[in-house]
This record gives C-alpha cells, structure tokens and sequence, in this order.
C-alpha cells in the first residue's frame, strides 16, 4: 500500500509491504519513503507502535488518530502531526508559522474573549498581542505568529468561543 | 476516624493516600467531570457536589460540610486551591464541629491579606520588600495609587491582595505603565478572587524566590525545613521547585528558617504552611514575600529531602499531637530533589492549556522518581481546572545528579493524545543557566521573550521520517483488520467480547 | 559510549536507566515473544536474538557477542540470571574485546562452585555451614552419599553445585528421604542447569537469611553495604527482601560486612556481588552460605537506605573509576525499605505461573514508593522466562511505617487481566509474625502448608455483590453500544478512527 | 436489563435500568441483585468501571471478559471470576474446592507432565500431591483439592499438556 504522508508542510510519499510473517499486531515491513527503502519490525502497543528498524534503531512510537486522515505521533522526545492521504494541514497547526500568506489564528480551547486587541487593518508585529482569550480561570494573548497586516478579526469581546473556532487573519 | 478531601486531582489522592497509610477512612467529592477521577476512585467515599464550574462545586462550602455529615467524616483535609486558604470554610467547619485540617480561620484571614501579613513581619523583626502601607480598593483612583507608586518607588509591582499563583499581579517599570497595569491586575484579581483589592511592592531586580516549608502543632511548638527554591517562574507560576535552594549556605538557611519561625509563631500558626522570600543573590539579603497558609504544590521536594511526611504530619497535628521531630532533620537536607510540573499545555504556543483525552499513559519508574499524579489513562483533562497532570519529581546525590536523573525521567514520560509542558522541561534541561544554578525568577520570562515563540523540541529530518514510518505502518494495520487483533484494553475487550457473544 | 544489556524484564530496564543517565548509549537484545518488550522499547537499540525458548535466545553467547560487535557496544552488562554467573560468557566478552560488567570469568567460576566458595571463605576464616567436602557427580551412588550424609548430620540440604534460586535443592530430615531427596535433585539440576552434580550442607535450623552487598573496584578496594534480610521465602525463593534486617546491631552488621569484605577480597573481588548467611538467632551466629557474583534482585532496597546506586556503580567499576563512596554511607541505613516480588503467579493455587495479557496496569505512586517493573501494559507475560512483573519497592523511616505504606501501595497497584501475588502479599502483611518481625527461612513454608490451600483473600458477600453490580452494570453498557464510546486507548482508537475514515 | 450472574457458585438474578442521564460511558443506573435494590453511578475507566453506589461508597473495579459469558472482576483487593446467562463454571474454576461431587484438576497452564504421583482407584488425602507439572522452568505439584478416590488419570508422564487439560478427576 502506498500513503501520502503530510509532517511539518511536506509531503512524503510512503510505501508499505510486508517483509515476513505480519498480523494485526505487527510484524517485518519493508517501507519506501520517498523512494528510499528502510526495513522495520512493528509491533502494537499500550501507545502505539514499537519500531525497530533494520540498523537496529529502537523507536517507542505513540499514535493518536484526530479522525479523517489526522494523526498525531508523538516519539520520546517530539510531538508530530500528520495527515495521510489527502487532507492538507489547513496552514498548519495554528500558532505555526509559515513564512508568507495568511495565518489563520484559531482558538486553541474552548473560552471567552477578554480583549480583542487589534482592528482589520492595522499593521502588527511578530509576537504583537491580537487576542486575549480567557481559559481555564487564566487569561491567555494570543500573538501574531509573523509581522504583517491584520486582515480579518472574526470575533468580538465577551464572546464565547469553541475550540478551532477562527479568530483572527494576519496577512 | 475519617477524612474528607475538599479538592481534586493530585492533591486529593495526595491526601488519600497518608490517610491509608495512616489508616483512617477516606471521602473524596467529585464534580460532573471527576466522576471517574483517580481521587475518587482511591477513596472509600465519594460524594456529588455538582455541576463541573469549582463555583458550583468544590467552591461550595455547603455541600461540602453536608457530605462531611453525611459520611460522618471528622476531618477536613483541603489540599491547596480550591477553599485551601477561605477562612469562611475553615470557620464552617469549626461550626460544624467539623477539624480543619490547617490553621485557625483568624490566622488564613491574617496572613491570607498580604498586607496584614507583611505587618506581622515587620512586627517579628523580619525584613520586608517596601510597599503600599494600605491595600487600595476597587474605587481608589489611579492618582491616589501613582502617588503611593513614587513612594515606593520604581520598578514595582501591582498585586491582588486576595492574590496567589500570579493572579492579578502586574509588574511596572515606570509611572506611564502604571495604569494599565493597575486595570488589568483589578480585572484579573475581581473575576479571580471577587476582590480587586490591590497593593503596591517594590520589585526587587532579579531576586531568587526562597521559600520555608513550617510545621506547628497546637502546643506552641514551630518547627522550620531546609528551603526551597522556586526562581524558575512564568508569568509568577512555580515551574520547577527544588530542595536545597542552589545560594542558601548552612548559616544563611538557619537565619532565614529562623526569621520563617519567628513570623509563625508571633501569629501562633498552626499546621502547614510557607513562608516565601525574595533572595537578592549579590547581597545575600533576603525579605519577606508571603505565607501561604496551606500545603504547597511543592511540599514533596521537602518531603525528599528530609525523609519527613509532611501530610502525616498535618494530620497528626490537627489530632493534637506533638511535633516530635528532630530540628536537625528537618534542617538538614540528604541529597537533591527537584519536581516538574507537568501540565497539559502546549508550550510551543504559549503554554496554552491543551485539555483533552489522556489516551495513554507511562510514568516512569525506577530508583529516585515520585510521580504525584491526579490522572489516569482514559480521563479527560477537564477545561475548568488547572490542567496539572503530574508533579514528577526525582531526588539525585547531589543537583547534578538530580538533573541527569530528570532527564532520563523526562525521556519516559509519555502522556498520549495531550501536548504536555514534557518538551519545555526537556529544553529547560539543556539550558547551561538551570545546569549551573544561574537563575533567577526573571529568568524564564526573559528567555522565552527572547525565543520568539520558537518551538523548544524541533522534529529534525529522522524523527519526521521515522513520524511518516510509523503513521505508514498504522494505517496499514488498521487497513489490514486492527479490528482483530488480540485486544488489550477494556475499550477493545469489550467490543471483542461483544463479538464472541455475538451481541452483534 | 554504549551499553549492551544481556537480559529481559525489570533488570534489563533497570540497566537502561542507569546508562541514559550517565549518559551512555544502550543496546537491548530480545526473543520472538519480547519484540515489544519494555526493555527493547526504552533502548536506543534492540538486536534480535532468536526463537522465545532461553536457550535459543538470551542464553547464546554467540549471539548475544554478535549483537554487542554489530552495534559497537564496548560494555556488556548481564543483568542476574541467564548468563549472569556464567564464567563462559563473561569469558567471551573478554576475548571479543568487550568489558562485561561483573567480575572476572576465573572468579565467576570459582564462586560459582558452592564447595569452591566454601573452602574460599574457610580459607578467609569465615564460619560455614558444615556439609560435603567435595561435590557428587551424577554417577555417585546413593550409598556414597548417604555415607557422607551421616558425617555432615540431619537435618541436611542437598544442593545443586551449579544451583541457584532454589532450584535443585531440597530438605532431608532422616537418612530414610536421602535417597528421593538426591533423585528430585539431580534430575531437577540437570534441567535446570545441565549439570546433575549435587552437595551436602547441614540444615541450620530456623534461621534468617542475612546476606551483604559489596562493590570492589579495580584498585583493591572492596566496600561492604548494610545487610538485606531475606527470610520470606517460598521454597528457598525469596519473596520479600528488607533493608536492614530485624535483628542486626551495629556491632554484628560491622562484623558481617567485615567477613564478607575479607571473602571477597580474599579472591580479588570486583564489580557487584553479594555474600549470603545464615542467621542463627538463637546465638548471633552466622555462617558463610554462598555468593552471587552479579547484582540481586533485591539490590534496590540497599540503594534506597544507602542513596547510593549500585549499577551506576557497576558501570563506574568496569570503567576503571576507583570506588569512592564513603564506607560510613555504605553501612548507615535511613530508614527501612521493603521488597515484594510481583509474579504472574496465582497464590491460590500454589502459586502456580499464570501467565497472559496484561490488559491494564496501574502502579501506585506518591510518596516512598520505588516500581522496577519490566512489563507495560498490553504485553503478554511469555511462559518462557520467570513471570515476575514488577518489583515494589517501599521506603519508611521506621519498618513499622515502611509496612503501614507498603499496605497503601499494595491496595492501589493494580494488574489486570492476570492473577498475581498481590493478595499474598496483602495477607502477609496482616500477619502479625511479619509486622513483629518473627520470622525464618522456614517460616512462609510452615504457614502455607497449615494453611492447606486456603485462599489468602477470601471475597466476602459485599465483594461478591459488587462484582455482580460491576459485571451488569459492564454487560448492560456492551449490549447499549459500548462500540460507540469516545475510545480512549490505541486499540479502541484505530477501529474509531477507521469508522471514521469509513474504512469500514 | 435482567441478568444471571454466577460467582462462586451461587447464581443472582441482576436487574439493571438507568435513573438518569447514561451513555456508553456509563451513568446512573438502578440495580437489583436478587430484589435488593442499589442505585449506583458507574464511569468506564482504564481499568474497568468506577462504581460509586447510593450510600456513597466507591469501587474501582477491573473488569476482563473471557469470552462467552466469563468476566474475571478485580476488585481492589480481590478477584472473582463471573458468569452472566447460562454457561456456568465447569467446577468452578480449577483448583478450587467443592465439599462433595467429584473434582476435575486441570493444567493451569501450558507445560510437560514430569510425574504422575497416583493410580486410578487410589485413595488420596487432602493436599495430597497428583501430578507433577513442569512449567516455566519450575516443577509444580498439583495436588487434591479435597481428600477422596482417584476416578481417572488422564495423561501420562513425559506428556505436553495445553492449558486447562484435564489432568486427574477425584471424588
């Protein structure tokens, strides 16, 4: 089977079969990313996966689906989002930054909003607050990713917000 | 006997366990959320309190004395947060003939004012930071308050006199900061506390934050701890606490521990409880900051170091016994101990919390570890606490000991389906400042200014090809009947059992 | 610099701690049935050695060497069992040009041959127990043997010369069992250990097993620990090991250690090992029984009275480093800790392995409490190897608190899906000969066997209603579309995704 | 819903409706155990089901189906096995002891039969050993739950034997 493979904007194409005996538990892969060929035994566990590749690499891989293609795979030391077949990162993770276009700036968490500190227009700096939404009995700002204008605010002061609910378009 | 536990997480399993060690029975409350919850599922007794906001639950003084009547406990343990520091539950539980776990009402409402409790201080001869002689209520205007600012002079901070864990607390470089300081403190502290009584302290520059942990018992005797230190703040929040400080020497800890009993006992404290300091490294001064008239977040650092049981001891003292610890003992730390506070924020963006379903979890294990957790895989953060986890703590021979223990620690820590402050505390660990002890309470804020939002564990191209290797292999699986495999967990046992009930 | 860690479970892990906080790389082997193996999970590699049978994996040498030259490991550590005593394998490591961590093949061999041990601690002028001059081979006659038996004098113990463990070992009270005692001893030793040769030992009646930590280092240095008690045993297995002993004074520990420093140092002793007595309470004595050259698996109690680490140790001493520990700390116990081997063993039926799934695992924290496991949640006890889960380890600062807590810990761990020997150890507690101390080598066997069977836990009728409620209240919400519930664990996880990707 | 409920031998009819808001995640259900009624709240957990009953006590209890009716509960401090409609436990499980009627041991487990200790016919005492069983690298002794006749001996020594086999039947 062959999957693309969204991490951090970039698309890999990754292909799998089996390399000996495999069961819904796991088993021998042999994985071509991007035409590179790696071998790796997988085995289920309590968070995921444990993979051990052919140069003997041990990685305790923990995987959580967010449904639709999402996954979120996080290794020992580092958290990542993927998306299988398809489905782009709508700008990547908000709060990520990508050099140019429009960041979208959502609502991380359910909340109300205190303060809405810029208006459409207005030019704004990296980190410049934009948002000060209340969460979990703490005020939060919620800052501009990259310098730029602020094209659009999607919300007003004192509303109740859900979590992904977009907030505010820096361009 | 019985004990009923006023709080939640961490702190009420805390509790729950020295009961059992102790052997008196346990009660725990829960809210809409907690039905599941560690603390009530380690209880002998839960009892509902209410819908999930802590307003309508584990802020109700009422329903929490009717479900101490109702099981019949005897004592009121309140853990911290929460009603931990509200003379009024202290005082309804004394009416309800009920023992408060702590001190007198009288004593949480003195030293619970910060202003009355620096008047203490100075009464006992211990040094204070300069600040406002009077708190200033919501309707004092900004002039009246700019005044009182020249004379304490800048840079100063804006405080809520109901304060605590950074809550309607600004800092103010210059008089024109000072207004906006003053409103965003009032707001903060009225929706926080309900009170936007503010008062103004001078800010000493880059202090260290020194705190000494106090047990006294109802016969008189105050018994002060080797230190802590928690310079290692954001935004005012105790980040990482550690037991010895990395300044204090013998000498400098028995004056500071001393100044600690002096305040204590001029206002005949009983129980546990902190007295926090400012530490001005290049002098070797020290003033007194707060008492925080409760058990501490970072009471087990303490609890390492000296081989004390700090909530036995609370217990045994609200009973009437006697402190019968050796001052020594207490005084003299063995080893190193630090603690983490992992919660479920994500620090990539701005430590925002990041509630949710712990789909897994492993905590690690082996020699010089203590996990306080108050979570089990399958709970759901809920949204309307703290978002605190764990405390992970380790104890080491000596710091450098501690810290390379903590990094192991740290790499075994998995919590699965949140973003925790794990990657935070794995940057933290390579920084040469924290290595080396150089720090202090603006450290964090300033290093985390200047990084710009920049993630602090950056995917390099293995972990994003290894990332890809793994989501390959899982949707394969899934693909190729993950539905059969040999389940593991209760979600999956059901289901598969279901099936060979052929229940469906 | 990396590590090769030559063995599975809880000490594989243990091992891998050690080294990710000194900072060396670790490399772990496995068999067929250990792919997903905890100690594979935590290495920064893992070889592959071979089918799940020991002999076909962990105990190939060859293999194991292989794995150690493919990876660039320098350093070998074998952990206890399987090739832990074996003078070959640590012979291979030397002629590879690996360091194994332990001492010296010649010493291996000579320690490892009990009637070698013997005359090296009588040549040390350290009392034994009296028994054979020299070992019996396979083809000895029973009439030899009883010959020599009459000489030692009943009651007496015939032993496996490659024994361990307790396997190839039992108990003969007159002349008329000698004969089946040699036969079940010898066929045992020549499974167990391929090797049939046996000895005589004069059973000590009812005493304590005693025994002592050492640490030598390269340089000449032999360091003695305060003692371990280890008389609960089951069939001279131990099942719980403490630190200090009951009956040990200052005087006697200083001796103890003292013989047992001069045994080892009277073969040039290095890296870890332990001396083992016998204690006669009646009369103070003790008698030289045998020595492990490895670490225990009871070494965690030492390093939690001490606060030192013996396998950081371990890989210091196989480094070269001199040993540098104050000798006063070695021998100063703080407090008291306590041991409890948790198997997959079913207590109630004589203690027979229950291997399996671990479907869930929850591990008691807070305070005083140390989990050495090498099991996660999900995996599958293999039949093939010893079935021990976990090592739970607690600290107090006086045995009665130790055991007050160690009843908390013992209630809140948890291990589903498989029976263990929680609920012994639950009974064991509340037993008053434990709590008081008063106890044998003898004493666990003499209480089972009058117990004839009877369970340690017996469910009373609340238990057996609420299990009732807990299994239809369960069957209720399966027959109710438990499929639908918000999945909280990897394997319910999948196939909710994959019904979300309509993947089904 | 109305169930059978077995546990160590004794079979209770279990009624359970809902009082209250419940989902898949559990609720608040009114229970009847043989017309005693309890009211409990239950919540799915790791491990099982967090159970807090009308009188305020809490039980964590650990819950394993095994297949076809069989659950073994773990309560925190003790594990009972259950059956619910029908099939009942052949003897109770193996090992455990009934006053009279005839008492089937079996394997516990996979392993090889090092020795068998008795003939048919022959009379053995309570706690007398039967068969020798090697498993996991160590000989265990099976021995007779009760005192009474040897019925049958069904394997033979130097024979592998799966887990549950039966072994020796006494009455």
């Amino acid at each position: 089977m062959t999957f693309e493979i969204e991490i951090d904007g970039q698309v890999r194409r990754v292909t799998v079969e089996t390399a000996g005996e495999t069961g819904p538990d796991g088993g021998a892969f042999r994985v071509r990313v991007d035409d590179e060929p790696v071998t790796v035994a997988a085995r289920r566990t309590d968070l995921g996966l444990a993979l051990v590749f052919g140069d003997g690499r041990s990685v305790d891989a923990a995987l959580t689906p967010r449904g639709a293609g999402g996954w979120f795979v996080q290794l020992p030391h580092v958290g990542l989002d993927a998306e299988v077949d398809g489905r782009r990162l709508a700008q990547g993770r908000p709060g990520e930054v990508a050099a140019t276009g429009a960041q979208r700036i959502a609502a991380p968490m359910p909340g109300r909003i205190v303060r809405v500190l810029v208006q459409p227009g207005e030019a704004v700096a990296a980190r410049q607050g934009l948002i000060v939404i209340e969460a979990m009995k703490m005020e939060n700002e919620l800052s501009s990713p990259r310098a730029g204008t602020v094209r659009e605010v999607a919300v007003s002061e004192g509303e109740s917000v859900e979590g992904g609910r977009l907030l505010v378009v820096v361009e | 006997m019985k004990v009923l536990v006023a709080n939640r997480g961490e702190i009420a399993v805390r509790v729950i366990r020295a009961c059992r060690e102790m052997g008196f029975g346990t009660v725990a409350v829960f809210s809409d959320c907690d039905r599941s919850a560690l603390h009530v599922r380690l209880a002998d007794e839960a009892v509902f309190l209410g819908p999930s906001p802590a307003s309508e639950s584990y802020l109700r003084i009422d329903r929490i004395i009717d479900a101490a009547r109702a099981t019949g406990a005897s004592l009121v343990h309140p853990g911290y947060g929460f009603l931990a520091e509200n003379e009024a539950f202290a005082q309804a539980c004394v009416d309800a003939g009920l023992t408060f776990v702590g001190p007198s009402p009288d004593v949480i409402a003195r030293m619970g004012s910060k202003t009355a409790a620096r008047e203490s201080a100075m009464a006992a001869g211990v040094p204070v930071v300069p600040g406002s002689a009077a708190p200033f209520g919501e309707d004092v205007p900004v002039e009246t308050i700019a005044a009182d600012a020249d004379r304490v002079g800048y840079p100063l901070v804006v405080k809520a006199v109901a304060g605590g864990g950074g809550k309607g607390m600004r800092t103010v470089a210059s008089a024109a900061e000072l207004a906006a300081a003053v409103r965003t403190a009032r707001s903060e502290a009225k929706s926080a506390f309900g009170d936007a009584a503010i008062y103004l302290e001078r800010r000493i520059v880059n202090p260290r934050h020194i705190e000494i942990q106090l047990l006294g018992d109802a016969h008189g005797t105050v018994l002060p701890f080797v230190e802590r230190e928690c310079s290692i703040q954001r935004r005012h929040q105790k980040v990482v606490e550690e037991s010895p400080s990395i300044p204090l020497d013998v000498d400098r800890r028995r004056a500071m521990a001393e100044c600690a009993a002096k305040v204590a006992r001029s206002v005949g404290y009983t129980n546990a409880g902190t007295i926090e300091f400012l530490y001005d490294d290049a002098s070797g001064e020290f003033f007194f900051l707060e008492m925080n008239t409760r058990l501490q977040v970072e009471h087990p650092v303490t609890e390492i170091v000296t081989g004390l049981d700090l909530v036995h001891w609370q217990l045994r003292i609200a009973r009437g016994e006697r402190l019968t610890i050796d001052p020594a003992q207490a005084l003299t730390p063995r080893g190193h101990a630090i603690e983490c506070r992992i919660y479920a924020e994500d620090p990539d963006r701005g430590f925002m919390p990041s509630p949710g379903l712990v789909r897994a979890l492993s905590v690690p294990g082996g020699p010089g570890v203590r996990d306080d957790r108050g979570v089990a895989p399958g709970f759901e953060i809920p949204v309307f606490y703290d978002s605190m986890i764990s405390k992970l703590v380790v104890w080491g021979d000596s710091r450098a000991a501690a810290v390379a223990r903590l990094r192991r620690v740290i790499d075994e820590y998995r919590v699965v389906g949140v973003r925790t402050t794990v990657p935070f505390f794995r940057w933290l660990l390579d920084q040469p400042e924290f290595a080396e002890g150089r720090f202090d309470t603006t450290y964090l804020d300033r290093v985390l200014a200047d990084r710009r939002g920049q993630p602090f564990v950056e995917p390099n191209e293995t972990d994003r090809r290894d990332a890809a290797v793994a989501v390959a292999v899982g949707a394969w699986l899934r693909a190729h009947g993950a539905a059969a495999q040999p389940v593991v967990r209760q979600g999956g046992a059901w289901r598969r059992a279901a099936r060979l009930d052929g229940a469906r």
